[in-house]
């Protein structure tokens, strides 16, 4: 009994999900942190950092 | 609250048509059954009582769904959540009503469906007894949906997704207790009565937990 | 008997849209809300009326016999938007309906005089969603009388009312006020109230950081 | 008034985002890390062990499928406690935590029963059965989905992850059943072996690796839900800016 | 139109997640049923096709009744009766979007059920192509109640009854025709014919009848 | 350019409540309809725009060319007592679906351009169901403005309306009436329009015999 296709078939699709959900989750944080690196690139701040500055 | 009983009672003559849907529903249901397992009448009563268990299952959401969100609409449930009597109670009341509304007809109506499934007496029997007892822990649990569905612009079909789950427990042991009144060897008392706790659990769970979604989806 | 808001603020979404909003209202006085559109006076009516979570402060009524209460909601009459009646139903089965679940007082009129009071006695019979919308508004407003509660939350009451109704609205809530009622109102057209105090709603307020900031 | 005046005399001071922020940065590397090494280590052992005599090599498929059904139902409980949180003291992170961890739970739950059903195949002769153990944690998937969605439908945070709260609560009730269910109703999967009382019922020479890829598998869930968070995080503080912005302009203009 | 079209379908989306709702609600649906009947795979397997159709019928029913009547109720359904574009279309297109939001995901999803039901590649494929063809006629019949709804805001029970006894003869032909492909003896092709012409039947009619209703709305 | 009504009546439930209503307007004239509550502005409203059929009588809008159309609906906007916007979707895309169902006409402003015109550029992004009352007066006002339409009907225009309100809106209603526009409008408030006529609705009319008397 060896039914190498269903253990390898188990091992592959919880590799390709577990990277799947590790690259998703690791994107959207890139892109949240672009997004928020463009906010400050347009002047528009954070208010507690605004008010410490004196505007 | 028999006020509200009431209102209720006469809102879905007056608008939902509640009582005859569930029926209808139901009969449509019953009507295309055979043609899925055949004319074989030793099958079709065989699998009558759980027919009948998911119909009232599935006829129970027909509505249900737009319990509280037509109250919202018109800002009755403003009202509702001001007042002084417990929010559960109102929440209670209402799930009564929507019972008698449509599974209560569904109830009285099980006979004649279990005829046209060709189900013994005792088979008939049993089963409006346990739709009886358990239909009103779909209610309840229904009504959790329709609580979360007043936080949604359109309920429908996402509020009975999370909602029907959470009912198997109830169909399971509604419809094996059906079974147990039939088949000699396993007794109906155990079944029967965990169908009862089911719906006593629910009928504190569901509204108490329908109440807390309502205080906090109000704006 | 008093109700009093000490430096309330509340959030919609994500945003705050007042804060440090205080007052204090005796017996028999009334507060009118102005302010331009979205500047959160109905915003404000919801809080007090306990329909909407405050992100800070409190809101409390206290009664002649000195108890104070927080949940405010119980011994208010709340009139918003929406005028919360069913269409499908007649005026007197509306009338009746809320008039036994808000719970009977000896002290409140019964529906007929209800009707009559707002003037509109003797089409109780007709379905709510037969009635124009200013009859509509006037038997919401008949709600209020048919139950005595101390507090009235009203938000923008006069909407859709015609002269005479207006007028009408204006004794019935000096009425309410000479029987020792507290009145809490928003609006943009003037409500006619005598000695009335005025909060102006000035909108967003940007003061303090939000949560996510 | 400056941020912490605000998360003191609000927040217990444990726990605002800002702070969490700096947390997060400060041990993800760590726990990514310890995630790979535990996973090296657990992929060797589940390689090496010997075989079972009634199973074969299919029993290796049990290093994957227990560890992610064990983290499927962790998964809920962890919304679970953080729907408690959200109720109960209205914590923004809370929130955050609920939301972040559906998506993983959902992935979670796919593996175990996607493992199981090639599982089931050698060994029941069949992909899929209706039984009591399968059929609930299907309905945990499902309800997981139910929750993305019920999530994306509202699109106030606050108000979003408050309507959940209750979902998750009341669909609690699904997480004893599954565990169980085996018990409750006879059914060809297996019972109880590991996590019961009186210790467990397995040869040490399989337990190993197991346990070795259940704190692999359970490092990987909590490096991802944090990671989730941060991006939750992250995400309303852009929402928020850009409303800031929106409305100054509106004022401006 | 297409403007109608798209609103339609985002505010089916914005509401309740859309495509992967449809799928959810019907995965649910059939997830409950064996907790009925039991898990006996012979027998899911031939009330299979059954099953799908009534879910079909329960998806398009949720919601289905309020196509009208939100507009109504925020006053849009008065703007687009003051519109120059025939009714029907009108009618016609917000079935569409009704059908490809509900109806349309579980057509895509039936395979899938097919496969937890245990039936043959030919049910399923059969299964699939009746609902496709079929189902839009529930759509369209629905949507003469849903105008009668709006038209007579008490004619709930009369909603019921026109709607549902209407549906009867679409399931029958729909689960025979799926039957007969799989079921040697008898011919595929005259229930599927027929079931083709009630669809085309109540695509004419349907919008027809429910733009006359509109158009005599008691106010 | 001219709408024109003559010897209307109209029916609701059983009851006449208006007939003999007879008017005229030329291009750049505005109606106001006055009365009290349920005397039948709404209804008359309705039936000019074609929502509810007349009893006895004619409406027909005769345009430049002399052409005369019997369904005065497809010229006109009607704008209801409800606002005929989803809360689900932004204010954009509402404006955006309406522009596109009634049929884009070069004369008309874009959407950012109505959003500023009705004082609330900016936030067209938000959901529709945010907006406070008034400001969601105020976009159902924009959608006159997305797509031109010789004839405008309002029903109590500025209900909910702050000052600020009132005033753009009386703008608007000008300037649409100098590029030749027609204007019916039923309303409570003053509405601040120049050289409006005037129409008194009276309620129930029982001069004549009903159908069964
Ligand atoms: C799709 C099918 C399956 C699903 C959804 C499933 C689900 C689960 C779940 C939720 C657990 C955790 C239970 C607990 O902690 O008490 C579990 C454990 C386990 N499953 Fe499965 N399973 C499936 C198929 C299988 C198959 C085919 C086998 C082997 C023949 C199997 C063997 C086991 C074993 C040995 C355990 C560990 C029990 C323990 O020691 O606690 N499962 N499974
Ligand atoms: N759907 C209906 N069915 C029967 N009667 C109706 C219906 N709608 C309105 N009515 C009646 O018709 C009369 C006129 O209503 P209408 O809405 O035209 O009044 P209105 O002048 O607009 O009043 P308001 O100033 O309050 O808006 C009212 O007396 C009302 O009771
Ligand atoms: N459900 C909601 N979610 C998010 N924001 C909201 C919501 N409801 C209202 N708002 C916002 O809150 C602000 C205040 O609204 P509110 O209804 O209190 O104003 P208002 O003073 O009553 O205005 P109006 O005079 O127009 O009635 C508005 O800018 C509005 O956009
Ligand atoms: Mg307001
Ligand atoms: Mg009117």
């Amino acid at each position: 009994m060896t039914h190498t296709f269903y253990v390898y078939g188990s091992y592959g699709f919880a590799a390709l999900v577990t990277v799947a959900v590790t690259l998703w989750t690791w994107a959207d944080g890139r892109a949240r942190r672009n997004e928020l690196a463009a906010l400050e690139a347009s002047g528009i701040r954070r208010r507690s950092t605004r008010a410490k500055d004196g505007e | 609250m028999t006020a509200l009983l009431l209102r209720d009672l006469r809102l879905s003559i007056r608008a939902g048509g509640g009582a005859l849907i569930g029926v209808l529903f139901f009969l449509t249901v019953v009507a295309v059954i055979p043609f899925g397992v055949g004319p074989d009448l030793a099958l079709l009563s065989r699998i009558g009582p759980a027919i009948v268990w998911i119909g009232a299952l599935l006829a129970a959401l027909l509505g249900l769904d737009r319990l509280f969100q037509a109250e919202r609409d018109d800002g009755s449930l403003d009202l509702m959540l001001m007042q002084e009597t417990p929010l559960v109670l109102t929440v209670l009341v209402k799930c009564l009503a929507h019972w008698v509304a449509t599974s209560l007809p569904l109830v009285i109506a099980s006979p004649l469906l279990g005829l046209f499934m060709n189900m013994s007496e005792t088979a008939i029997g049993a089963t409006m007894l346990t739709l009886l007892v358990g239909s009103p822990a779909i209610t309840f649990i229904g009504a959790v949906g329709a609580a979360v569905a007043v936080a949604l612009p359109r309920g429908g079909l996402l509020v009975s997704i999370l909602v029907l789950p959470l009912t198997i427990p109830v169909l399971i042991f509604g419809v094996s207790a059906t079974y147990a009144a039939v088949e000699e060897p396993s007794p109906f008392l155990p079944p029967f009565l965990i169908l009862v706790a089911l719906t006593l659990f629910f009928a504190v769970i569901g509204p108490a937990a329908a109440a807390l979604a309502l205080r906090n989806t109000s704006d | 008997m008093h109700l009093a808001a000490a430096n309330l603020a509340a959030r919609r979404g994500e945003d705050l849209i007042f804060e440090g909003v205080s007052f204090r209202l005796e017996s028999g006085e009334a507060l009118v809300l102005t302010g331009k559109n979205g500047s959160g006076k109905s915003t404000l009516l919801r809080v007090v009326a306990g329909l909407l979570h405050q992100e800070r402060g409190s809101v409390s009524f206290t009664d002649a016999q000195g108890n104070t209460l927080r949940r405010v909601g119980e011994i208010s009459h709340y009139l918003g938007h929406r005028n919360a009646m069913k269409s499908e139903l007649t005026v007197a089965e509306n009338l009746d309906f809320w008039r036994r679940f808000l719970g009977q007082t000896h002290t409140a009129v019964s529906i007929d005089e209800a009707a009559e009071a707002v003037g509109l006695g003797g089409i109780t019979h007709l379905p709510f969603g037969y009635l124009s919308a200013g009859q509509q508004r006037r038997f919401a407003f008949a709600k209020l009388l048919i139950t005595y509660r101390p507090v009235w939350i009203l938000d923008e009451p006069t909407a859709a009312l015609d002269a005479s109704g207006d007028h009408l609205f204006a004794e019935l809530v000096e009425a309410h006020r000479r029987k020792g009622g507290i009145v809490l109102a928003a609006t943009h057209q003037p409500l006619g109230l005598a000695e009335a105090q005025e909060l102006r709603m000035a909108g967003f307020s940007h003061s303090g950081p939000g949560v996510w900031e | 008034m400056s941020e912490t005046s605000l998360a003191i005399t609000k927040f217990s001071d444990l726990a605002n985002p800002t702070r969490f922020l700096a947390l997060a940065a400060r041990i993800l590397p760590w726990m990514a890390g310890f995630t790979a090494l535990c996973f090296i280590m657990g992929l060797y052992l589940s390689f090496t062990t010997e075989g079972d005599y009634q199973q074969g090599e299919t029993v290796r498929i049990m290093y994957i499928h227990v560890p992610t059904a064990w983290l499927a139902m962790m998964g809920y409980t962890i919304m679970s406690l953080s729907a408690i949180g959200t109720l109960v003291w209205r914590h923004p992170l809370a929130d955050v935590s609920a939301k972040a961890a559906a998506p993983l739970g959902a992935a979670f739950t796919l593996i175990a029963l996607v493992t199981g059903s090639l599982w089931g195949k050698p060994m029941w002769g069949t992909w899929w059965v209706w039984d009591a153990r399968l059929t609930s944690v299907f309905i945990l998937f499902l309800m997981y989905l139910g929750l993305i969605a019920l999530n994306r439908a509202i699109d106030d945070p606050s108000k979003a992850a408050r309507v959940s709260a209750v979902l998750i609560l009341v669909g609690f009730v699904n997480i004893p059943i599954i565990k169980f269910s085996v018990d409750w109703w006879n059914t060809l999967h297996q019972s109880a072996s590991v996590l019961r009382l009186g210790g467990p019922a397995i040869d040490p020479e399989f337990l190993r690796p197991l346990l070795v890829m259940a704190v692999a598998f359970t490092a990987l869930f909590f490096t991802l839900h944090i990671m989730a968070m941060r991006n939750e995080i992250w995400r309303r503080r852009v929402a928020a800016q850009r409303r800031m912005a929106a409305r100054l302009a509106n004022r401006e203009g």
